[in-house]
């Protein structure tokens, strides 16, 4: 199909798309409306069982289950970019020449690299109290690796990051999930429930439950992924080259 | 203005997901379509979040507030788009990598000329 | 008052996405992306949700400009490839 | 309304209209520059909403962003190094407003705050900014002698 | 038993995390074992399961039980009809593991658990989303199976035509999603709930004095357009042959036998729960944009099989045309047509996942899927031959396959010029298929010259130089790859000719659905009789065909019809806007009066 047909197609197909979205959202209830009955119950329902965050409570206990299928999702994909950037049979590793990163360059990264983790750790241990958990936290931290990467070379980064403990970090914290979820149901409660534990004080670390234990599994998970996954980038924009040698 | 600003960020989101759409069909490159997907979803962001929002509220986050002291917002939606977020960010990188092979294989990433799969 | 600074946002928002489909090169759109991740930031915080916040910084202003920059530069990097061997 | 919301929305309106306009048009250079100024502009402004709001918890979004936003620019600079090796970009009047600003806005809310954990916090938050955005843009404006091009 | 419900996703992905951390240490032989038993324990579970399953079994996961009525929980359905394509998933996930037991080429490098943990998870995906009672749970399951997916797609990374295939079909699927989730987020807005139930009966008091209104058409169009995506109904179906036919061979199996049918599901489940209110879309408006979509994908599907000269290509448009006649047996309404629906994507799984591993053996033999270049090639694959054949008679609905009364079922149900469209498209499929058989197998017809259909190359796929799966092409043919189609074919027999089994799946569709009664299935003589006059079309048609290729060639009118099967991604998202605005104006009448 030749460009111009095609956006007949997309004014045609779009505008009546337009025209549909538009008349819903004449009628959608006026924005800032006071009306949420299951937020409102949601709020009830995470105090009851002392979670300061709100936010937490819904994602890892009154609807922890969308956040396994959440958690599973991240980790197929970091799998399938493992599947997909693997080395072909027709390429060859070709490790970068190491380079100079300027000196201030270098420094700032020593300096924020372990800010940046701490602030990750903080941000996923605080999850069910502040904003932030472990989805949060788990990016920054890994992002925070990569200023190895940003400060000094390649080599440095690979040094600090041994692959395949990452990628089984990453399967077991993802299982951990899941068996937390298990247990429940072995406990003669329902799939991951979460009345295995106290509830604790309210605004403490150890408050919700089970809350704080899924949501480090999940920070544990993310932090690897992302790692994982930047790792397969970094190999083929860095070091993969094509034919087998020059 | 309180007339516009009651349907605004609804059709905000739907505007920017009809860009987004549009720029996924109309891309020559297929880096840029994957930005164009992520358009897309963010679009999905502003609707959930839009939904949920209450007027004169705030976070539904009890940490440094007393539960109870002021209107909350509805915490499903943030739920919902986290999830969201998280699932746009994956299939961003799965599209990135396909397109990575893509580049390999064919030695291009402009959808008009991958000569393949016709018929 | 505070309706204002939500329509900044949302303006924001919208016009970081037109620009990001109007800019077809995967580098440029690279950059109007990261703005477009701080300016959703912004918008969740005035629509009061820190949290989904702190999670687009997360992943909008450093992760996805990362990962399509990587991508951009093998996939450079491979059209270069053989005709000059810029590295 | 709220001072502090009022002037959280001056300085994102400007901050997000200058920087989606540097970043939407014009030469590659200028857009790296831009988004470098969008992290410095939106920072302060998070801040001040976090006061507006009188929400300490809300200050979490703009460490983040103080800690990474220079992070994606340094990105840029690492990866667009071949493009804007020829034409470094300049732009120190406005990385030196940004600056300012973020300045500005942390002296002012930790005089309002007063001594503790949150203005430890706030002077943090502050010299991540500060110093991030100063080093992006001397990465940026190829100040640096030898910077990798790997 | 309830509590058991959330295992069923949980458990293969268990299976799958387990095998990713451990899957480096043990050999090849064991890590393929562990994931066959992941997938074995998740069918038996859903088999133990579905005795208890009428009145449905209910799950709030997490134990969030509803208190007065409205709960903050994650509800799952555990009815006949979810339980049991839990059941079909993973007994065709198994299969699927058996296929490719250590004949199939894994990725170098130690990633022994690789291939089959991706398999465990899109199995998870699937389970999950067929057990989904939670509107938001049902879209994240959805994106589970479409990301897996993807990746299993263009897992075959040397292919030019796998990475293509994959990344087509991630962009349609991913946009699809979004709409969904847009579609979500308006009705969140509306009733303020997510459990499907509660979203139903939120629209109904909604519209309690005016009726159902844009916002109700709206979600409706979303919603659809995201499973209808799934569904490969038109035109939202071209990427299904782009994904199908580079995918590898199991993993096509999975795809064609049942995710897609998935989507149809997804279809009659969120119709029937949310939109079938006085609220929602009125009956005759759905049933005119379901039958219309339907229609219209099993003419397309079926005629594009007919043309098609790549084998998994033509399999795969004979998937959209079955899909096709899914969506218009879901689209009458009528509780006869769903019976006979569930039955025939019972026989089809079987039947359809039979002949993709066929066809992938001939990938593995010969390094070819091409019906030109294979012509007689493969005489000596006597049993496959046989196998392919039958496949294809049960295809075109020969009794008493499964297919067959699943057809002759709908065909009574939906009555009219639709059992045409039925007989129709069974038969072109059918006779496609039979007449690969008679070229490859039996070398019948006169021999094509190389370079044939030279001057319409540029708008087909050839199915020459495909890469074999297997480490090095085969000699011969492994006891796996022939016994797998066997049993497929066999329980596809079951299916349609176990007496008492139909009984049983219908009773399970009607107590799942709304419908309240309870009508007996089983075979009638002018089933039978509309059966044999599809398998006798098909077998003429091939015959004509292989005798005399010119009377059947492409007519010029068919080529614009394949020329919109272009391989472009746009085309194909222009495509979806224009099905978005088709549906919704299919559906329009309803709301305006």
């Amino acid at each position: 199909m030749n460009p111009r047909t095609r956006l007949w197609l997309v004014v045609l197909g779009g505008g009546g798309l337009a025209a549909l979205l538009v008349a819903a959202c004449l009628r959608l209830p006026v924005f800032g409306g006071p009306w949420h009955p299951y937020g409102d119950r949601a709020v009830r329902a995470a105090l009851a069982r002392h979670t300061a965050n709100t936010v937490a409570s819904v994602n890892f206990d009154q609807r922890a289950f969308d956040t396994m299928g959440e958690m599973t999702i991240l980790f197929g994909a970091v799998l399938g970019c493992v599947v997909l950037l693997r080395q072909a049979r027709d390429e060859h590793r070709d490790p970068p020449a190491p380079c100079e990163v300027a000196a201030p360059v270098r420094r700032y990264a020593l300096i924020v690299l372990p800010v940046a983790l701490v602030t990750g750790l903080y941000v996923i241990a605080h999850g069910q109290l502040s904003p932030g958990g472990g989805f949060q936290g788990g990016v920054v931290a890994a992002t925070a690796l990569h200023l190895m990467y940003l400060g000094a070379d390649y080599a440095a980064l690979e040094r600090i990051r041994p692959i395949e403990a990452y990628e089984i970090g990453d399967a077991l914290s993802a299982s951990a999930y899941l068996v937390l979820g298990f247990a429940g149901v072995l406990a003669g409660s329902a799939f991951l429930a979460n009345t295995l534990l106290p509830y604790g004080t309210f605004n403490m670390l150890s408050s919700g439950g089970t809350v704080p234990l899924l949501n480090a599994a999940i920070g544990m998970e993310v932090a690897c992924a992302v790692v994982v996954l930047l790792a397969r980038f970094l190999d083929q924009a860095v070091e993969i080259e094509e034919g087998s040698g020059e | 203005m309180t007339a516009v600003m009651h349907v605004l960020p609804y059709l905000v989101a739907a505007y920017v997901f009809l860009v987004g759409a549009y720029g996924l069909a109309t891309s020559r490159n297929l880096i840029h379509a994957v930005g164009c997907l992520a358009v897309c979803q963010s679009a999905t962001y502003v609707l959930l979040l839009a939904v949920g929002y209450r007027d004169g509220g705030t976070a539904p986050v009890f940490s440094d507030i007393r539960p109870g002291s002021r209107p909350v917002v509805d915490p499903v939606v943030q739920a919902l788009t986290l999830t969201d977020i998280v699932v746009g960010a994956t299939v961003t990188a799965l599209l990135l990598a396909l397109t990575v092979q893509i580049a390999k294989r064919h030695g291009t990433v402009d959808p008009d000329e991958l000569r393949e799969l016709r018929g | 008052m505070t309706d204002a600074v939500v329509v900044v946002a949302l303006l924001a928002v919208a016009g970081c996405a037109t620009a990001a489909v109007a800019n077809r090169d995967p580098a440029r759109q690279a950059l109007i992306l990261a703005v477009l991740g701080t300016s959703l930031a912004v918008l969740f915080t005035v629509l009061q949700a820190p949290d989904v916040g702190l999670s687009q910084l997360a992943v909008g202003s450093a992760l996805t400009p990362l990962l399509i920059m990587l991508s951009v530069r093998k996939v450079r990097r491979r059209s270069a490839h053989g005709k000059d061997s810029r590295q | 309304m709220n001072g502090w919301i009022l002037a959280a929305t001056v300085v994102l309106a400007v901050g997000l209209g200058t920087t989606l306009w540097g970043v939407a048009t014009g030469p590659l250079g200028r857009r790296v520059v831009a988004q470098n100024l969008s992290t410095a502009l939106v920072c302060p402004g998070l801040l001040l909403l976090s006061q507006g709001y009188s929400r300490t918890a809300y200050v979490d979004l703009a460490l983040l962003l103080a800690l990474l936003g220079p992070v994606g620019t340094l990105v840029f600079v690492r990866l667009l190094a071949d493009e804007l090796g020829d034409n470094p970009p300049q732009a120190w009047g406005p990385t030196w407003v940004a600056a300012g600003v973020g300045t500005v806005v942390v002296a002012v809310l930790c005089a309002v705050t007063g001594p503790g954990r949150a203005m430890v916090k706030l002077l943090v938050i502050g010299a991540l900014l500060v110093g991030g955005n100063l080093l992006a843009s001397r990465a940026l404006s190829g100040g640096f002698p030898g910077v990798s091009r790997d | 038993m309830h509590r058991l419900l959330p295992l069923l996703p949980a458990v293969p992905l268990l299976g799958a995390g387990l095998l990713v951390a451990g899957g480096r240490h043990v050999p090849r032989p064991v890590a393929e074992a562990f994931a066959c038993v992941a997938a074995a324990t998740t069918a038996a579970l859903a088999i133990v399961l579905l005795p208890h399953s009428s009145p449905p079994l209910v799950e709030w996961v997490g134990g969030w039980f509803p208190k007065g009525g409205e709960s903050v929980g994650i509800v799952l359905l555990g009815d006949g009809v979810s339980l049991g394509l839990v059941a079909l998933v993973s007994l065709i996930t198994l299969a699927a593991l058996a296929y490719s037991w250590h004949y199939f080429d894994e990725p170098p490098r130690g990633h022994a658990g690789t291939f089959p943990a991706l398999i465990l998870l899109f199995q998870g995906g699937m389970c999950g989303f067929a057990i989904a009672g939670d509107l938001f749970n049902l879209f994240v399951f959805f994106e589970l199976m479409s990301v897996v997916a993807y990746a299993l797609t263009g897992y075959r990374i040397d292919e030019a035509r796998a990475v293509q295939g994959g990344v087509t079909f991630g962009v349609v699927n991913s946009l699809g999603a979004y709409f969904m989730l847009m579609g979500i987020a308006l009705l969140y807005a509306r009733t303020g709930e997510l459990a499907m139930a509660k979203i139903g009966h939120g629209l109904d008091a909604a519209a309690a004095h005016h009726g159902p209104d844009a916002l109700a058409l709206a979600g409706f169009v979303m919603v659809l357009t995201g499973l209808l995506v799934k569904a490969a109904a038109v035109p939202f179906q071209f990427w299904l042959p782009d994904a199908h036919a580079v995918a590898p061979t199991p993993v096509c199996m999975l795809l064609s036998g049942v995710m897609v049918e998935l989507g149809a599901y997804g279809v009659w489940r969120v119709y029937g729960t949310v939109f079938s209110g006085p609220g929602g879309v009125p009956a005759a408006d759905a049933s005119r944009a379901l039958v219309v979509l339907g229609v219209l994908t099993g003419a397309v599907g079926s005629v594009m099989c007919w043309y098609q000269r790549h084998i998994k290509r033509l399999l795969a448009f004979s998937t959209i045309a079955h899909t096709g006649l899914f969506l218009v047996g879901i689209g009458v309404l009528k509780a006869e047509a769903d019976d006979g629906t569930a039955l025939y994507i019972l026989g089809h799984a079987g039947v359809k996942a039979a002949l993709f591993a066929c066809a992938g053996i001939l990938l593995d033999r010969y390094g070819s899927v091409d019906e030109l270049y294979l012509h007689g090639r493969a005489r000596r694959l006597r049993g496959v031959g046989v196998m392919f054949a039958v496949g294809a008679l049960a295809l075109a609905g020969l009794p008493p396959f499964g297919t067959g009364l699943g057809k002759a079922v709908s065909e009574e149900a939906v009555g009219g010029p639709l059992t045409v469209l039925y007989v129709a498209a069974s038969a072109l499929t059918g006779a496609a298929v039979l007449r690969v058989a008679a070229r490859v197998f039996l070398g019948l017809g006169p021999r094509p010259e190389e370079g044939d259909g030279e001057e319409s190359d540029e708008d087909e796929t050839s199915g020459a130089d495909e890469e074999p799966e297997t480490q090095k092409r085969l000699n011969h043919v492994p006891l796996p790859m022939v016994a797998v189609p066997a049993v497929l074919l066999a329980a596809a027999l079951v299916v349609g000719a176990v007496p008492g089994f139909a009984d049983m799946v219908g009773h399970a569709v009607e107590a799942a659905g709304t419908w309240g009664v309870f009508s007996s299935v089983h075979w009638t003589a002018t089933g039978v009789l509309l059966d044999l006059l599809s398998t006798l079309l098909a077998v003429g048609l091939a015959m004509v065909a292989v005798t005399r290729p010119g009377l059947l060639g492409a007519p010029g009118w068919a080529l614009p019809l394949r020329r919109l099967q272009s391989g472009h991604v746009g085309d194909y998202v222009a495509w979806l806007l224009v099905g978005t605005a088709l549906l919704g104006a299919l559906a329009l009448p309803g709301v305006l009066g």
